[in-house]
């Protein structure tokens, strides 16, 4: 419930939310750096920045390049590692705020274990397991763009824990609809999407690549309308829950998502530009909800009109 | 390390914005809620979309040191010197007074404060210049502070007379004579350190210049502290983009944990 | 050759050309609409727009819309027909500049059919084969989608003329350097790519999809780390030349593709934001040649320096 | 149909740029090599990105009908009538003396002439008020003319005044009657057609008041020309975005073969 009396809660694949908008894996740290300028219980959930069993180094600069409308990343994956997050992390976010724990592994059998210990947690909500890094050498092909593979990975983390259980799709497949009934079909609670875009830029002065991994993911508003059609695309394949993400800044930008079959969205890039932005695109939907007479935010997923 | 206060977000005012010298301009924002700063930490700005149009492109804020600042009724009053260069910096060069930019700051941890009574020698090159006003206002408090400036040009000076008004020892080197000694500013370094035992340096600029300030300072056994200019997405230790490796292995976050670094942090090596 | 002395032709699969820059198919239509902006002979090339067997009609408004540094559209298979292309269109192009006819169809038999009555035609420079259309047998799955069904147009459009033979890949797909790889294992003598990424995007106030068609293809800025991926990546994968296309306005767009291994490079949306944008991109170019010391345009390609 | 002039590719100076009434402003262009236009040709707009930045964003230039154009050394003066709706009329509403807005056309093919001695009746909606004006100056000097305004309220109205000093009719409609009569324009309309047998009209605006207007005039044998406004990419034909569905089938480019269009062409049902 808000001020303006719109129901805003929201239903997850079993995650209970006060509004339906996350923070994105990697986006948003561990949640605590961004405290400072907004009060993280005005979030509906914070997907943490995606951990492995052990802690990770990451990639040399640049890590980082701008593009037309976007940004172009390859970190690598750094992370504390599991036990670091749960020690340290993880106790200092506010309660109320319900804590997706993102997930990334090199083998499957790594990625059963982090949920395992994940699973032991009271405070973990949900694991979103991140199917897809574009920018990582190690492995080379990702799990998200084999079927054969992406269903192994969900039989595993599947039978790892109770938690509720999103995977995080790659948009770099043939076919996206294939895969999100591949998560289905192997037991998801829901399906997150989506992550980067595989690209690359170049520097033509040093006539180098801009990023020292060469490739790396392009995120930010450049990449909404392929992120839209993934989310449609794949809300038409399967009836479990389907979390929206790509170039989300606005509430405008979050309400296309809930329209095309969205329970939920997360703000990515957005939040370095600012920090405040999550809190205000929250704020925004449920505004929208009362001037569009929507007594639940919840009436607007799938809500798109479709011409005849 | 001086303790950063606690950053805000917010739409500033342009107050004034007028050019400075060659490609430099001098930026005065009128920041509610502003809480102060350390010398050496930084500000993202977003310069604002031509009227109210939400910007999409360029992206990304750009990371600015704050030159000066001064508390207004309720909030603060900060300066920026920036080259224009590429797309973001030529949308500030074109903000007018009334505009809106978007400011997040301050951010990072500073300059230490210089030892008291021990001579500091404060370098800085292009940009970089613009770190080290508020540190040299603090070191001329504490011992006797010498600035070095370098530019390719001496159009390419920022903030001169800023650092003359200080009462600082001021020395200026230009790479073609344009302006005060021909050659290098690690050049004017290097005479310094040799007249000044025990002192401290503190330098910002382009990385070849902050390493060879470095490798100057180890050699007489002086303390280095470096103010690192890696390109960042958000500034607040959240992206991961800013990474800088260390000497032990393993990263730095210039944004978090720097900008600022004692120089034998780095392993300069593998940051290039 | 240029005024500036350098040496800008390139050999693009068996098409000499005066300069790497052409007009991407659909971006220019038959070439006349802009003649009287640019004059036609300081092009590379032109790529027409896609012809089928019979005229077609395309779809209902709205057909286009704008996104972050991009735009969407859904035109539809509108084209004049291969006949009406051949007696009117073809021979009101100036001597001197190659065109390369783009074929589309919804069966293989079609696409062969229609590039046997190209290759009657002398002022056909070669076939740039639109593999990015629905194939109607696969039900609606892109040619360009499946190795399988690519191969076979390759392959029948090989018999079908000997006209040098471009293949246009879509960039909807999990692996693009696969799909290089059956194109040349199949004897294309060269591969265009990047056609649109499938996309979507809504109006919130009407709450409906903006294109009529709902999915649409998006095109600019906004996509041009995804194409130079692609890019990258086919280069790696095939030995036949690449022509590079994907949001390409300046001459510093265009030398990124070279320098990531493409032969020739194609402007397509920015001709729509200025109608000489192909002229002064070629021009550019060789400027760029002159000021970082190249005596041939040709000598950048592929010279992308990688981190060691 | 009038034969359109070659268009042409410029940077045009922005001479003035002044807020007209409510959400409308007035632009003047100084355009090099501007051929003149005819009434009813438009142009596309790239609000040049704020300094020297290229704008990658909004993409797309917009169309925008020549209001008025005068010669001028070697070129033309241009008027744009624009309402500031979106990201690109926002840009363009900021656009200050001096700058550069990129300009391609003239374009399309504009009215036909008002046919001598008979009366003409031109009706205008909205930002489609922008398109009438040169046709109005050439009716005036052929026959009786009539111009009808109409607009939401009286701050969204355009070029009321230079309508007047044309020495023609005009009635002046608003929906919220703050000025003028209180209604829809097309009321106008049928009581104009209804006072002049053999009139011809003339409309633009939005869709359901031509299609309206269309109607009217069809039920009393009068000829009926509209002026279409579809989105653009190109505006040249080549992107063949601005389709407009035909009454006999087909598609008609509205950039290229209108945007003005012998109502009865048009298939109004599947155009909107
Ligand atoms: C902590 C810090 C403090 C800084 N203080 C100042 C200052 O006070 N005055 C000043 O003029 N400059 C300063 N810089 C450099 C300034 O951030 C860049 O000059 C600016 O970002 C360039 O943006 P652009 O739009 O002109 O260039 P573009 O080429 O459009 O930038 C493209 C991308 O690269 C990044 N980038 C480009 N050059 C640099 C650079 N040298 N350092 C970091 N990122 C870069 C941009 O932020 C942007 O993300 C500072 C940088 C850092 C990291
Ligand atoms: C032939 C023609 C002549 C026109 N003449 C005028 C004029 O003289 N004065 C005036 O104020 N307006 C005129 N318009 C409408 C004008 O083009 C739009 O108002 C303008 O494009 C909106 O841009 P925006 O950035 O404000 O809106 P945004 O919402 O940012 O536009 C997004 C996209 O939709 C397109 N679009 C939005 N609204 C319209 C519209 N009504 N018609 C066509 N495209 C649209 C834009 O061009 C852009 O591609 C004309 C349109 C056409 C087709
Ligand atoms: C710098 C950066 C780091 C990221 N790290 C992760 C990560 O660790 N795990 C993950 O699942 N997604 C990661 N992502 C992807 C985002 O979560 C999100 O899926 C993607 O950026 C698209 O959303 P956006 O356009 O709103 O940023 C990262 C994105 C960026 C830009
Ligand atoms: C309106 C429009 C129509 C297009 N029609 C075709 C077409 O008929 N055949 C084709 O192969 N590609 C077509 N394309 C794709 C372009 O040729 C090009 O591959 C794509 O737009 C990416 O390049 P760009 O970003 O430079 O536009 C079309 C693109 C647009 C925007
Ligand atoms: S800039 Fe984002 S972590 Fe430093
Ligand atoms: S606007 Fe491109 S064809 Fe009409």
């Amino acid at each position: 419930m808000t001020a303006s009396g719109v129901d805003t809660t929201m239903d997850l694949a079993g995650i209970r939310l006060g509004n339906p908008v996350l923070t994105a894996s990697g986006t948003f740290g561990y949640g605590l750096e961004l405290a400072p300028f907004l009060d993280l219980r005005r979030l509906g959930g914070i997907v943490t920045k995606s951990v492995s069993l052990e802690p990770r180094s990451g990639n040399l600069p640049q890590r980082i390049a701008e593009t037309p409308a976007g940004m172009l990343n390859a970190i690598g994956l750094e992370n504390v590692g599991v036990e670091a997050f749960l020690k340290e992390k993880l106790p200092a976010l506010p309660e109320g705020v319900p804590v997706v724990a993102s997930v990334f592994e090199t083998e499957i059998e790594r990625y059963a274990r982090v949920c395992e210990r994940l699973a032991a947690d009271g405070r973990v909500a949900g694991v979103e397991i991140n199917a897809s890094c574009p920018h990582v050498k190690a492995g080379g092909i990702e799990f998200g763009q084999r079927p054969e593979s992406l269903a192994e990975l969900v039989r595993a983390t599947r039978r790892a824990s109770r938690l509720p259980l999103l995977l995080k799709l790659s948009p770099n497949v043939t076919s996206i609809a294939e895969m999100a009934r591949v998560c289905e079909g192997e037991g998801a609670d829901g399906i997150s999407l989506i992550n980067t875009l595989q690209a690359l830029d170049v520097d033509v002065e040093t006539r180098r690549p801009r990023l020292r991994n060469v490739l790396g993911g392009l995120s930010g508003p450049a990449i909404r309308p392929v992120a839209l059609r993934c989310v449609f695309q794949a809300a038409r394949a399967v009836a479990i829950p389907i979390c929206g993400i790509g170039g989300i800044g606005s509430a405008e930008d979050a309400i296309k998502f809930l329209l095309c079959g969205a329970s939920a969205v997360q703000v990515g890039t957005a939040s370095y530009l600012n920090p405040m932005a999550a809190g205000e695109v929250a704020d925004g939907i449920a505004a929208y909800a009362v001037r569009h007479g929507f007594a639940r935010v919840r009436d607007l997923v799938g809500a798109l009109e479709l011409p005849g | 390390m001086s303790d950063p206060r606690l950053p805000i977000r917010c739409d500033a005012e342009v107050v004034e914005n007028r050019a400075e010298s060659g490609p430099n301009r001098r930026l005065r924002l009128r920041v509610p809620g502003w809480p102060g700063s350390e010398p050496g930490q930084f500000v993202m700005l977003s310069p604002g979309a031509r009227a109210a149009v939400e910007r999409q492109d360029p992206l990304l804020p750009r990371p600015m040191a704050v030159y000066r600042s001064a508390p207004r009724d309720g909030g603060g009053e900060i300066e920026i010197l920036f080259k224009t260069s590429g797309r973001g910096t030529a949308l500030l060069a074109a903000a007018r007074p009334g505009e809106r930019v978007g400011v997040v700051g301050p951010l990072g941890r500073g300059f230490p404060e210089p030892p008291a009574g021990r001579p500091a020698l404060l370098v800085g090159g292009g940009t970089g210049i613009a770190s080290l006003h508020d540190l040299a206002a603090r070191a001329a408090k504490r011992g006797p502070t010498r600035v070095l400036l370098g530019a390719r040009t001496a159009s390419d000076l920022m903030g001169e007379a800023d650092f003359e008004a200080l009462g600082v020892e001021l020395r200026v080197a230009t790479e073609d004579g344009s302006r005060g000694t021909r050659g290098r500013v690690t050049e004017l370094l290097e005479e310094a350190l040799a007249g000044a035992p025990r002192a401290s340096v503190f330098a910002c600029g382009p990385t070849p210049m902050m390493r060879r300030a470095a490798e100057l300072a180890a050699a007489r056994g002086s303390a280095c502290f470096v103010s690192l200019e890696n390109p960042m997405a958000c500034g607040f230790g959240v992206c991961l983009g800013c990474a800088a490796p260390r000497a032990v292995g393993g990263f730095v976050l210039v944004c978090r944990d720097g900008p600022v670094f004692e120089a034998g942090e780095i392993d300069w090596e593998r940051l290039a």
